[in-house]
């Protein structure tokens, strides 16, 4: 396959979905089945597409990045610049290419489950374009080989975000949650924003290539190595963000409110990883302190999110939160340098995250039904609280589940362990290379954590008895449609699709395909290169998977002694440790914390605003037209007497001046004449001082 | 205080010794009656008799310059003649106008007859 | 001798026209008691006459009778002013309601008009101190006399007594400056006070203070007849109180003649004959009496206390009294600038003034003939009604405000580029503001004719043809002018010229 | 470029005036036919238009010179020859657009169509509202295509009277406030600017051939041909040229007080019209009052003219002071975007959130316009367009929905989603356009305007892209309250929109998202010209500036 | 001081003491009967400044014409017989200071202006008449046919003001 046609398929798998969307938005109704046959093979094509070319970059192209640019805008001759144009293409390099089929493979899969999940809804068509709109922005932001795309595809998967998360908009819950995710989204990329108006203001150009060469030979945002740093960190605040990283997580939970397959596509495998794929992507220009700031937030993020995670009891709240803390450990992996195993984390991660949602879908969607069946509409069918002893009723789910929480847990033989495992190994050494101590520590810990709670979650759903033996028994496993995709994502969480070396100690094929670039920044502002890095990875690989499987084995056990044999009661731990668990239930108090000093901050300053507006800038006039016309407070109708002008004032002050001075025009002529003679005696005396 | 005393002497020494500047001030005189008689009468008739005050001031003024200019000029003396005329018309229209206004208003007093203003 | 006056005669056509035609009209009221058109018929035919002979004066620039009255181009001007203004005026009489009341002669009327008229030709062309007091007296009276003529409106009468005594007083102030002039610089005549002022003010203090005082108490007369803040208090009472029609011809006769008149007095008297090197078109004025601040004061007051009092009008009538106050003091502001300039551009404002003033006083005539009433709350709904009228009215006044395309554009254009040119920025600004202000009260008239729901049951006002006609010939120029302005400009240009000034 | 012997400018400006006597001759009676020739007018200005854009040549620059402006017209208006101390003057009836103008020009033959179909459901004295809204067209377009200032301020005023009665007439309950606050400040500024033209007409002297062509102090030095006169002028062209600039005369020279104090009275003219914080009150009482197709006019038109007079006007005649208050332009422009958006979110009245939401946008302009780079103005002038075509749109919507329920009360309304999907269509490419999302033509200006603003000015830009935030916090915000949650009971009535209300709103929604993805065709027009300007404004003044005084 | 003074004195002080009482009287046949001494007191400071065909003038035109005038005014708008002949005064404390400045002013300015002028013109006829009379004709007689238009203006007037009360 020539180099053009690699991209013109590319370029397929980029369209593919938009024409979908483009179909189902103006005409899904009308089609057959709503047109969900359309979208899912639509995107099936692509995925068989997206592999093709995943096929053909690595064999024929491994080391290679094709591009495929156009002319977008051409400013001509600009003056002080010289000829400016705004180039905007695609690139196909290896990231690329398994992000296509990533992206594409559980798009196809959320198709699938859709067609069962989503069975009458009522604005089922529509699910689907926007599945198809997501789709290809998404595409865009993996394509993109500038910067300008990638704010477009950005700001486009968030308006789907939006949308999709607000499906169910007549529930005021949902429609509040999707606005909170597009625009805490924004703040994010608002940062971002800056960033690329860094960037494009020193190199005048969105290449991304260009930049990096801009950059390798010496060229500096305002010339200064703080300015680099600081653009890097800006570029970074996207993807704090999009991959929901403190202290802008707080939209991702509540993201929750759309259709679990939603979540399972937007909020867990793909989107939120885009700031991963975006920190990726900027990897080169990153100096070693905005890195650093990466792996803090990294850090930071995975730690809070987990903790988070343990004491929640939405089973969907309980997989979001653990999104959070997995992209957490993602960014910190490539903070820490580890830019391979962030990378790999990513695309293990989005398997059996999909995998996970998917299943709480399933569960989800079977309790719904039990409930709907025993006309129950009190009981919150996602609290994992009023579930147990799912696994008989619900064997595909359940199996699949485990495997899934094996693989985020860790356990040897899943893909999770490979990618993880390679993760702690690289903060380990990012640890012994910096003294950053922390981090490696950090993210022990979370390990920890995450298995602890994972598997709080699988033994409060599946295992035990069920808290309501009549809703049981109309509890039925979800049909093929559901279940395939199921077992689809199951298999992929196995480690024999990455690398035949269950260790994990022979990279796999992704490992090699995916290679840390090299850094542009000057070399006194760059991290440890990646030689270096390795070496030091090299000396710490065993004892990473030593303390990461012990960690591991620790949080499972914790968590069937707790829950299953309930050795230890998870409520008098509650009892005892009252604040934190409460602390922890809220969420840190983000939401409130937000909610109090941003929302009310900017509403209250709105409404001064507003009321600066009508009574200050608007109405000047207010202070004296209050005393002339006495009660404006008293006869309540406020309005008519605020709303005046600063045109109003001088109107009024005109009309004052002319109101005195008419009262001049007394009528007796005998007056005038005075005033007449006064008037003279005026000007003359004042024309005599002169 | 100086100032205000030679001012003094010189006004004194001035005095007795009629010239020009007596007859100006005596018209600068009448001619602040004539104007005080117009802004404060509520008799229009007497209104207009302040009108006259001025004009005869204004009389004195012209024939005063007039006699006492380095060539005896006698524009002055001429323009009193056409004040003098003008003065007798506008007596008579001014009269007929208060007539009128006695006519309509059963009153001459000028301040009574005010229903225009502001 | 005797050909000396007969030529001098032969340049006084204009004037002894008008004047045959007073007499005539007195003759003709007395012969053709039944038929009062024909007094109208032949004082209109006369003030066309007039208009005819002032035409074969374009280009004279003399001065007649010993330098009593100056014939040039800038008093043509004027003198034009008057006679158009004359003419339409009598135009308007001709179909008044208020005067043509069953029963009333017109014959003085129309026979104090033509005197009236007389009298502001003759201020535009005297160059002679006691000419121009003679010329305002006669003004004068033939306006106390007009504006009380209505009978039956008490307030007929009491404007006229005010007129009266407020004008005895301000010409009495004028005749006590005139006199003080003349002992100053012991003539009466313009050229020749000029000429001996310098001497005068060289002498020191005293002089130059009693310079200042006459030139105030003259500045009283001219004010008082241009009604200048602040010796326009009669202008208002005044203005309700005459018949519309009388109104409408002192708003534009009587300032034209007024403003003239004050120009040449200061142009000719306060010229520096001596000042050197000048540009072209501007001349200096003589040290040590600040007329050219005094008058920028004028004008000050004058159009912002027009404008702000004009506000709280009601009655419309009263309104464009105070309105025309205001524009007194843009049109003051052209004399301020020493240039040929500012006083061309006094003339384009006039030129343009005389259409829409009038016009919106003929429209105001028109509406409270039908209605009886000048009450701004009597126009709503006369939009819906009558829509040519109130086209008409909102075109005049939008011209008064000095919006293109209308003529009243080119004044204030003309106005502000003269003070602009010579520096007078502030005057400008204050100028422009103010425009603003009184846009706010012509507004009010917009908003009562056309934003306000009109009563069904009041019956639209129909108009005679001639009164159609004449609403044409008013809005025509007014709105040509301010689209093509080119003749009135040059006409403008071509006038500046004084007799006596270089 | 003529038809029938008549420039193609002068037809598009003057069309209007010719449907507007036709509309005056027609009977009242007859509404449809009133309805159907400002329709036909309309239309034909939007064939000149598309005329315009396909003649029209990208390579030329324009902005300061005649021989890149295009389509030019040029006649001898007024010509006063006479006295030596006026000297002659000389007003050219003088059309021409360059790259900045066309897109205004197809921008206001755009949104004037709309505005017309939108004025279908007009009942109240349809003959007057037409002739009004005819002549205001005239108006708008004047401006646009006017190259003498005369001219350019003919037209601006032209255009006040016919829009004060259609807001006062046809407006709502406290029309008659809003259309005298519009009245008197609009005024308020445009007597600024006439005492600004009247000054550069009395500091630009050109020579004059006995032709009647304009030729500049420099060209006259060269050679002088036979005849030549030296006059004053009011030719916006000849103004930009430093070299014309008499010694000595009031705006002569680089950086003095008066041309800060000229510049100062043109931008408070044009800021009002923008509007620019704090001369923007007018505008939501107008905009609110107004009824929907004079809002679009407003919104779609008008405020652009305030811009375009800044771009036009301001920037290339006083490059100078334009450079020296550079700054505090862009903190206007700033503080336009921050504040209208912060109030905006404070609104309960939709048209009112709509109103503050324009002076945000137009803040962008501003912002955009302070940048002097290409980028800054490319996204300033395309702004311009998109906010045209975008907020014309919001006031559509509110229009339609004013039109069925009778309130605009944002907190009445909700679940309209599932009520009226094509509705809720178009709503929601506005809306998303307004806050930028990317695929739709206002992410595009704001994105330019921004990154060309940040070459210049960091900081405030930096503070300026904080309402990239707030943006999607009222829009969407409104969104939610108007079309999301359940609906209530009392709009279980409320239809979808009618096929002409559909045509509109489709018609903008196609040209706001085939701008969002393909600008060039848009950008290509104002190219040129936009990298002139910023040369302009970059270097000033050329050396016949500083040296020749 | 010289008879000349003394002269002046006498005069000057009738005819303001007269004045006085014209102004300040709040009879009005007082006031009218004194406004006659203040006419003949100004006549007669005519005669001391040699302009006799004025002061005759004066007394003709003044006394025997405006006077007699005011004074049928008086007698048609008063009931001679009722006791209301007296006529009060407005404003009277601000128009005073007002026209007292006035009258400082004038006669402040008239002084340091003029005080230095002591001669009298030389020569001149010994009566002005003729030479009054030639001027009239000569280079005064535009103002002369004006003046006589005036006065048909104050006729015409007149008599229609006159009329008119018949009418009604």
């Amino acid at each position: 396959m020539a180099q053009d046609t690699l991209l013109t398929v590319a370029l397929a798998v980029l369209l593919l979905p938009l024409a979908a969307f483009t179909v189902m938005i103006f005409a899904g109704k009308r089609l057959p089945r709503q047109g969900d046959w359309l979208s899912t093979s639509a995107i099936a094509a692509a995925l068989i597409l997206a592999g093709t070319v995943l096929y053909g970059k690595l064999t024929l192209y491994h080391a290679d990045t094709l591009a495929l640019n156009f002319t977008w805008i051409d400013f001509h001759d600009v003056p002080g610049l010289g000829p400016l144009r705004i180039v905007l293409g695609i690139a196909l390099d290896n990231l690329t290419a398994i992000m296509l089929v990533v992206v594409t493979l559980i798009s196809t899969l959320v198709h699938l489950f859709s067609i069962g999940y989503m069975g009458g809804d009522i604005r089922y068509s529509r699910y689907f374009a926007y599945l198809g709109l997501f789709s290809f922005s998404m595409l865009v932001i993996v394509l993109a080989n500038n910067l300008f795309l990638l704010y477009v595809g950005w700001e486009l998967v968030g308006i789907c975000s939006y949308l999709l998360i607000g499906h169910w908009y007549e529930k005021k819950s949902a429609s509040n949650a999707a606005i909170k995710a597009f625009v805490v989204n924004r703040v994010g990329d608002f940062g971002f924003f800056v960033g690329i108006a860094i960037l494009f203001m020193t190199f005048h150009t969105f290449s991304l290539s260009e930049i990096f060469d801009g950059i390798r030979g010496g060229h500096l945002p305002f010339g200064s190595d703080w300015w680099l740093t600081v653009s890097g960190v800006l570029l970074f605040c996207g993807a704090v963000g999009k991959s929901a990283q403190f202290p802008l997580h707080v939209w991702l939970p509540d993201a929750m409110e759309g259709p679990t397959p939603v979540s399972a596509l937007i909020h867990a495998a793909t989107m939120v990883a885009a700031g991963v794929y975006l920190v990726a992507r900027l990897f080169p220009i990153m100096t070693a302190d905005a890195l650093l700031v990466i792996a803090y937030i990294g850090a930071i993020t995975a730690f809070i999110a987990a903790t988070i995670a343990i004491a929640q009891n939405d089973i969907k709240k309980v997989l979001a939160y653990s999104t959070i803390s997995q992209l957490g450990y993602m960014i910190m992996a490539l903070g820490a340098g580890a830019y391979t195993a962030g990378f790999f984390h990513l695309v293990t991660h989005a398997m059996f995250k999909a995998g996970l949602f998917l299943g709480s879908g399933s569960v989800i969607h079977a309790m719904h039904n039990a409930l709907h069946h025993a006309d129950d509409h009190e009981t919150d069918p996602q609290d994992i609280r009023n579930m147990g002893g799912l696994r008989a009723k619900m064997p595909v789910t359940f199996w699949t589940f485990v495997v899934f929480t094996l693989a985020i847990s860790g356990v040897p033989l899943t893909s999770g362990f490979l990618s993880k495992d390679e993760i702690l190994a690289g903060t380990l050494a990012f640890g012994s290379l910096t003294g950053h101590v922390i981090i490696p520590l950090t993210g022990f810990l979370v390990a920890g954590l995450t298995a602890f709670y994972m598997f709080r979650l699988v033994i409060l759903t599946f295992l035990g008895e069920h808290k309501d033996a009549n809703r049981i028994t109309h509890v039925h496993e979800s049909g093929l449609v559901m279940t395939l995709p199921l077992l689809v994502l199951a298999a992929l969480s196995v480690f024999i699709f990455y690398s035949v070396d269950p260790s994990g100690f022979t990279p796999g094929w992704i490992a090699r395909a995916v290679e840390r670039p090299e850094s542009t920044v000057p070399l006194r502002l760059a991290a440890p290169s990646a030689g270096v890095f390795e070496e030091v990875l090299g000396h710490v690989h065993l004892t990473a998977m030593l303390l990461s499987l012990s960690v591991a084995g620790l949080g499972m056990l914790a968590a069937f002694a707790t829950y299953y044999w309930k050795k230890i009661s998870a409520d008098a731990v509650a009892r005892a440790l009252a604040p934190v668990h409460a602390f922890l239930l809220n969420k840190w108090y983000f939401d409130e914390l937000y909610q109090a000093v941003v929302v009310n901050g900017v509403l209250g300053l709105a409404a001064l605003l507003r009321w600066v507006d009508t009574w200050i800038v608007d109405g000047a006039v207010n202070g004296a037209g209050r005393v002339t016309r006495g009660v404006a407070f008293v006869s309540g109708k406020f309005d008519t007497y605020v709303v005046d002008g600063l045109v109003n004032f001088s109107a009024y002050l005109s009309g004052f001046f002319g109101l005195v001075l008419r009262k001049f025009q007394t009528g007796r002529v005998q007056t005038y004449v005075l005033f007449a003679v006064l008037g003279v005696m005026v000007f003359y005396f004042i024309f005599r001082l002169v | 205080m100086g100032s205000l005393g030679s001012f003094w002497n010189e006004f004194s020494a001035w005095l007795p010794h009629v010239q020009l500047a007596h007859f100006l001030i005596v018209s600068a005189i009448l001619f602040a009656l004539g104007i005080y008689a117009i802004a404060t009468r509520r008799n229009a008739i007497m209104v207009l008799m302040g009108v006259e005050l001025v004009l005869n001031a204004a009389n004195i003024n012209f024939i005063a310059f007039s006699r006492y200019s380095t060539d005896m000029n006698f524009d002055g003396q001429v323009a009193a003649i056409f004040v003098i005329i003008l003065a007798a018309a506008e007596a008579a229209i001014g009269l007929a106008i208060v007539l009128n206004i006695y006519h309509r208003f059963q009153t001459v007093n000028v301040d009574e007859v005010s229903s225009l203003k502001e | 001798m005797s050909d000396h006056l007969l030529n001098d005669l032969s340049l006084f056509a204009p004037e002894t026209a008008i004047t045959l035609t007073l007499v005539a009209a007195i003759l003709a009221d007395l012969i053709f008691r039944r038929t009062p058109l024909v007094v109208a018929a032949l004082v209109l035919a006369g003030f066309v006459v007039t208009g005819l002979l002032l035409l074969g004066q374009t280009g004279v620039n003399a001065s007649i009778f010993t330098g009593m009255i100056a014939v040039d181009s800038f008093a043509v001007f004027f003198k034009t002013i008057v006679v158009l203004a004359g003419i339409l005026v009598v135009v308007f009489s001709m179909e008044s309601g208020e005067l043509n009341s069953p029963g009333r002669k017109l014959g003085e009327y129309y026979a104090l008009l033509c005197a009236a008229a007389l009298g502001m030709m003759l201020m535009a062309g005297a160059s002679n101190l006691l000419m121009m007091y003679i010329a305002i007296e006669l003004s004068s009276l033939s306006s106390y006399l007009l504006s009380g003529y209505t009978r039956e409106a008490p307030d007929s009468s009491e404007a006229s007594l005010k007129y009266l005594i407020y004008g005895a007083v301000s010409s009495g102030l004028m005749l006590y400056g005139i006199s003080l002039m003349y002992g100053l610089s012991g003539s009466l005549d313009l050229r020749a006070i000029n000429r001996a002022l310098p001497q005068v003010l060289s002498g020191g203090g005293a002089a130059s203070f009693t310079l200042l005082i006459a030139g105030v108490l003259a500045l009283a007369g001219f004010g008082y007849k241009i009604s200048a803040v602040p010796f326009h208090f009669w202008t208002p009472d005044v203005y309700e109180g005459a018949p519309i029609t009388i109104t409408a011809f002192l708003s534009v006769a009587s300032k034209a003649g007024g403003f003239a008149m004050m120009i040449r007095f200061f142009k000719v008297t306060f010229i520096d004959a001596g000042a050197v090197a000048l540009p072209a078109g501007t001349w200096a004025t003589l040290q040590g009496f600040h007329w050219v601040d005094l008058v920028a004061i004028l004008a000050v007051l004058s159009m912002t206390i027009g404008n702000l009092v004009a506000v709280w009008q009601n009655n419309l009538k009263r309104l464009l009294a105070y309105s025309s106050i205001a524009h007194a003091g843009y049109m003051l502001t052209g004399v301020v600038v020493l240039s040929n300039q500012g006083l061309a551009a006094i003339m384009v404002y006039f030129g343009v003034y005389l259409f829409m003033n009038l016009g919106a006083f003929y429209c105001v005539m028109l509406i409270a003939d039908k209605t009886g009433s000048e009450d701004i709350d009597e126009y709503k709904g006369i939009g819906g009604r009558s829509p040519f009228l109130a086209v008409a009215l909102a075109v005049f006044l939008v011209s008064l405000t000095g919006l293109p395309p209308t003529a009243g554009f080119i004044g204030k254009l003309y106005l502000f580029a003269a003070l602009i040119n010579s520096g007078w920025t502030w005057l400008a600004i204050v100028a422009a503001l103010n425009s603003v202000i009184a846009l706010y009260y012509y507004v009010r008239v917009f908003r009562n004719m056309f934003l306000r729901t009109e009563e069904p049951s009041s019956p639209g006002i129909t108009l005679s043809w001639l009164q159609n006609a004449a609403l044409v010939v008013l809005l025509v120029p007014t709105l040509l002018l301010g689209l093509y302005f080119t003749p009135l400009v040059q006409l403008a240009q071509a006038s500046v010229r004084l007799f006596g000034t270089p | 470029m003529e038809i029938a012997g008549i420039g193609i400018l002068s037809w598009i400006t003057f069309l209007p005036v010719v449907g507007m006597v036709v509309v005056l001759m027609l009977p009242k009676e007859k509404k449809d036919w009133l309805r159907w020739t400002a329709l036909v007018v309309a239309a034909l200005q939007v064939v000149l238009g598309a005329f315009l854009f396909m003649r029209f040549d990208r390579s030329l620059a324009g902005i300061n010179t005649e021989s890149g402006m295009q389509f030019l017209e040029k006649f001898s208006w007024i010509d006063v020859r006479s006295v030596s101390w006026f000297g002659r003057l000389h007003i050219e009836y003088f059309l021409g657009i360059d790259g900045i103008s066309v897109v205004m020009v197809l921008l206001t033959a755009l949104i004037s169509f709309i505005a017309v179909i939108s004025s279908w459901n007009i009942e109240k004295s349809l003959k007057g509202y037409f002739a009004l809204f005819l002549l205001l067209d005239t108006g708008m377009m004047g401006v646009f295509v006017s190259l003498d200032f005369f001219l350019f301020y003919v037209f601006w005023e032209v255009m006040l009277l016919p829009m004060y009665f259609l807001i006062g007439v046809w407006g709502g309950p406290r029309r008659e406030y809003a259309a005298i606050k519009f009245f008197l400040y609009t005024l308020l500024g445009s007597v600024l600017m006439l005492l600004a033209m009247i000054a550069l007409y009395f500091s630009v002297n050109v020579y004059i051939d006995p032709a009647g062509g304009l030729h500049s102090l420099a060209e006259a030095a060269r050679g002088m041909g036979q005849g030549w006169e030296k006059i004053y002028t009011f030719n916006m062209l000849a103004m930009m040229d430093p070299g014309n600039f008499v010694p000595g005369s009031l705006l002569a020279g680089v950086d003095t007080s008066m041309r800060y104090l000229a510049y100062g009275a043109l931008f408070i003219a044009f800021a009002i019209k923008v509007p620019i914080f704090p001369f923007h009150t007018w505008l939501p009482d107008a905009h609110v009052e107004a009824p929907t197709p004079i809002s679009v006019i407003l919104a779609g038109v008008l405020l652009k003219m305030g811009t375009y007079g800044l771009l036009r006007i301001s920037f290339p005649i006083f490059p100078d002071a334009m450079r020296h208050f550079a700054w505090e332009l862009a903190l206007l422009g700033v503080i336009s975007m921050v504040y209208g958006a912060l109030v905006a979110m404070a609104q309960t009245d939709f048209k009112k959130l709509i109103a503050y939401s324009s002076v945000s946008h137009m803040g962008i302009v501003v912002l955009g316009m302070s940048s002097m780079n290409t980028q800054g103005l490319t996204g300033a002038v395309f702004q311009m367009f998109n906010h045209g075509t975008i907020t014309a749109m919001l006031f559509l919507i509110v229009g339609v929905i004013y039109d069925r329920a009778h309130t605009r009360g944002l907190n009445e309304f909700g679940g309209l989603m599932n009520q009226m999907p094509r509705y809720a269509g178009a709503m929601t490419v506005a809306f998303f356009a307004a806050l930028g999302l990317p695929g739709l033509s206002g992410f595009i200006s704001e994105m330019f305007s921004l990154l060309g603003a940040f070459q210049t000015f960091q900081t405030l830009t930096i503070i300026g892209a904080v309402t990239i935030v707030l943006t999607a916090g009222y829009m969407l915000w409104v969104l939610q309250r108007v079309f999301l949650g359940p609906l209530p009971e009392k709009w279980k009535d409320l239809t979808d929109m009618n096929g002409r209300e559909t045509f509109m709103l489709a018609t903008l929604g196609i040209i706001v998202i085939f701008f969002g993805i393909y600008p060039a065709p848009i950008l290509n027009l104002m190219n040129s010209s936009l990298n002139t300007l910023a040369a302009l404004l970059q270097h000033g003044a050329p050396a016949a500036m500083t040296s020749g005084m | 001081m010289q008879l000349f003074d003394v002269v002046f004195y006498v005069f000057a002080l009738i005819t303001i003491l007269s004045g006085c009482v014209v102004v300040f009287s709040k009879n009005i046949i007082y006031a009218a009967f004194s406004l006659l001494f203040t006419f003949f007191g100004v006549a007669a400071l005519y005669v001391l400044l040699h302009a006799d065909f004025l002061a005759v003038t004066q007394i003709l035109i003044y006394v025997g014409g405006i006077l007699v005038l005011l004074l049928f005014g008086v007698m048609l708008t008063n009931n001679v017989i009722s006791v209301e002949m007296k006529t009060g005064t407005i404003q009277a404390i601000p128009a005073l200071i007002i026209v007292a400045i006035v009258a400082g002013t004038l006669a402040g300015l008239s002084y340091s202006t003029w005080k230095g002028v002591a001669v009298p013109a030389p020569g001149g006829p010994q009566t002005t008449t003729g030479t009054l009379g030639q001027m009239l004709m000569t280079s005064y007689v535009i103002p002369f046919e004006i003046a006589s238009v005036v006065l048909l203006v104050a006729l015409i007037g007149a008599a229609m003001t006159a009329r008119r009360h018949r009418n009604s």
